[in-house]
């Protein structure tokens, strides 16, 4: 029962995966590292029990709970580097 | 089934060399960092998966329970600590490179050695 | 009773793993960025609701069944959370580009 | 099983892999850095190293993002398409490759019990932890007792790391680009931001809650100091992005953190001190206590609060050094 719902899972990753390479924009990207972080928590929760230790939640937990740092820290990157683009006109992109 | 045992080490010597191209081909300074932390990343996997045992579990002791069979916790305790210890050196090669950004302009390797060359 | 626990058990799995696939083919084949988005989030709440669900019910009433409690609240809280916060910044960027686009940048 | 779940793990982590080396983008590929870090605790969870998966959970989650993103925000989010000429590198690492896979054909398969690596120590280890220290996490106990010096470097190499991070960055920043718009101070942290600042609010306190649940129960689940600090400081570090720098560092000021850095250390090296001053050797904790076996576990108690305090001013001194260099905030 538990290693259907966590292969199910596993696709749904891999589909991630490919919306990760694919792109196109660095939104779509962050999108997707958004939803494998919400996959992660639920294959992590079903593998605990799959093994039987379900004191391994613990896992899931850190994760459930700072995840979307990552999510807030691009919303905190792209607001500054609009400021500091009218700082300095070379910005964030690297000069050529 | 024998071959599919090693498939662990197989995907640690890819990332191994994936880590390694980056190092190594890559001329921007902040890639080469990245491509350091996916060759440190395969170190930690090979580690890793040297622990598993067969109907093992993670080597925490479960009260009541005998006959368990427990992976190796050796490796994990290396790994542990190489993990924290990995990011925080990381963490100053980033802290060099934006220092060499601040006195060059530039994160390219190349381009810092001409200069460097120049002066 | 164990057997209508089962029973239950591989409903909500089966829901759940239903509707995460489709949210995940929703990511896959969406038009555009707002929608993929869209896809993403809602799903993902369900999906999460049904598979913890499905666990907890597996679980009994343990320390487990708290722990899995506490996860599917604090996703329930972060996911929609994160979602707003990259729709934002997306919606943020264009704005920018449009603002910048038609003046000469100074 | 854990055969199928690894072929489905480890193939993905080699797509992200290429695909992080490959893209030009600088911060697409510290995105998929971060899915990369998601299916590496992944692995390691289904290898049983739950404490290993935590510690790549709590550093990778967010500390490891905001510490890249950081680094872009100073320097440039975009490789310049450049005339790399990949082909002598790539016949070095294809060269080197044949010959490290040629290596692994003497690799005992995954899983093996009768592996060199699992005829030493480890049996041990395993076996006499119950009756020396008592604890039930063995990786506890080899990280604080039986490898206690290992622990101890490590600690000191995370220590010397935060130095180094302050002495290179908290220099000067070359003149020129300090001048600030006036009406800059709105765009300050996600203060504006209502939905993610009030989940953030609710969430601080968990965060840092679940933090010492870690450390405390680090001796009967997976957890211990490292992950603690990471954890705690992922917190803190939430706090700051929702607050704005100013916030964060009033709450916790920088002598604050780099105090919290030498303690940490020091209350590890001074439990070492204490056991010689005791009459055992350097680290041996057993003559904390009347009792042998409490005496290891009030050191190992110790030691980790050590560990865990130390890492957490590490992380948070780094996370500031690279914020305040940023000429936006």
């Amino acid at each position: 029962m538990y290693i259907t719902v966590s292969l199910a899972i596993l696709v749904t990753m891999a589909l991630a995966i490919v919306r990760a390479l694919r792109g196109p924009s660095l939104y779509d990207r962050v999108l997707a590292v958004n939803v494998f972080g919400t996959k992660t928590v639920l294959l992590v929760s079903v593998v605990a029990y799959l093994f039987g230790r379900p004191d391994f939640l613990d896992l899931a937990l850190a994760y459930a709970l700072i995840n979307f740092i990552g999510v807030l820290a691009v919303l905190e990157f792209f607001q500054s580097r609009g400021l500091r683009r009218e700082l300095d006109a070379s910005g964030g992109e690297e000069r050529s | 089934m024998e071959l599919l045992g090693l498939y662990n080490y197989w995907v640690f010597v890819a990332l191994l060399m994936i880590g390694f191209y980056a190092v190594i081909a890559k001329s921007n300074l902040v890639k080469k960092l990245i491509g350091l932390s996916i060759f440190q990343a395969a170190v930690f996997l090979l580690y890793i998966s040297m622990d598993k045992v067969e109907g093992g579990t993670a080597p925490i002791i479960q009260a009541g329970v005998v006959d368990q069979v427990y992976s190796n916790p050796l490796p994990q305790v290396l790994i542990l600590t190489a993990i924290v210890v990995g990011i925080s050196t990381t963490a100053l090669g980033l802290a060099i490179v934006v220092r060499i950004k601040e006195a060059y302009g530039t994160i390219k390797e190349h381009e810092v050695s001409a200069m460097d060359r120049e002066a | 009773m164990n057997l209508a626990l089962d029973i239950a058990s591989w409903v909500l799995f089966g829901i759940g793993s239903l509707v995460l696939f489709i949210g995940a083919i929703g990511v896959l084949r969406m038009p555009t960025l707002y929608t993929r988005m869209h896809a993403a989030s809602l799903t993902d709440s369900l999906g999460a609701i049904a598979v913890l669900g499905g666990i907890m019910l597996q679980a009994g009433w343990s320390l487990a069944a708290l722990k899995l409690l506490a996860i599917l609240l604090f996703l329930l809280l972060t996911s929609p959370t994160s979602s707003y916060a990259l729709a934002n910044a997306a919606v943020l960027a264009e704005k920018r580009d449009a603002e910048s686009a038609p003046e000469p940048s100074a | 099983m854990t055969i199928l779940f690894a072929l489905f793990l480890l193939t993905m982590l080699v797509i992200t892999a290429v695909a992080i080396v490959q893209t030009t983008d600088l911060f697409a590929a510290v995105m998929l850095l971060g899915i990369f870090s998601l299916l590496m605790a992944a692995n390691f969870f289904v290898l049983d190293a739950a404490d290993v998966a935590l510690t790549e959970a709590a550093v990778g989650a967010g500390i490891s993002t905001v510490l890249f993103l950081g680094a872009l925000a100073l320097t440039a989010a975009r490789e310049r398409p450049a005339a790399d000429r990949p082909w002598l590198p790539l016949l070095v690492v294809l060269v080197t490759a044949a010959t490290v896979v040629y290596a692994t054909f003497d690799k005992p398969a995954l899983g093996d019990p009768n592996a060199p690596v699992h005829q030493h120590v480890a049996p041990w280890y395993l076996s006499e932890t119950p009756r020396l220290i008592d604890i039930p996490n063995v990786v506890t106990a080899v990280l604080g007792s039986y490898r206690g010096y290992d622990t101890l470097g490590e600690v000191f190499v995370v220590f010397a790391a935060a130095i180094g991070v302050l002495f290179v960055l908290s220099g000067d920043r070359p003149v020129g680009d300090v001048i600030r718009p006036a009406d800059a101070p709105t765009t300050r942290g996600l203060k504006h931001h209502l939905i993610p600042r009030i989940v953030g609010k609710l969430l601080i306190p968990f965060i840092i809650l679940f933090g010492l649940y870690v450390q405390f129960h680090g001796e009967y689940g997976p957890g211990g100091g490292f992950q603690a600090g990471a954890i705690i400081a992922a917190g803190v570090i939430l706090y700051a992005l929702l607050q704005g720098e100013g916030r964060a560092l009033a709450a916790l000021p920088e002598p604050v953190l780099k105090a919290l850095v030498a303690g940490g250390a020091l209350l590890y090296t001074l439990v070492g001190v204490v056991c010689m001053f005791l009459g055992g050797n350097f680290l041996e904790y057993s003559v904390l206590a009347a009792d042998s076996v409490t005496g290891q576990q009030v050191g190992i108690i110790l030691i980790e609060a050590g560990v865990g305090v130390a890492v957490t001013g590490v992380l948070l001194c780094i996370f500031h050094a690279f914020a305040a260099r940023d000429p936006a905030h």
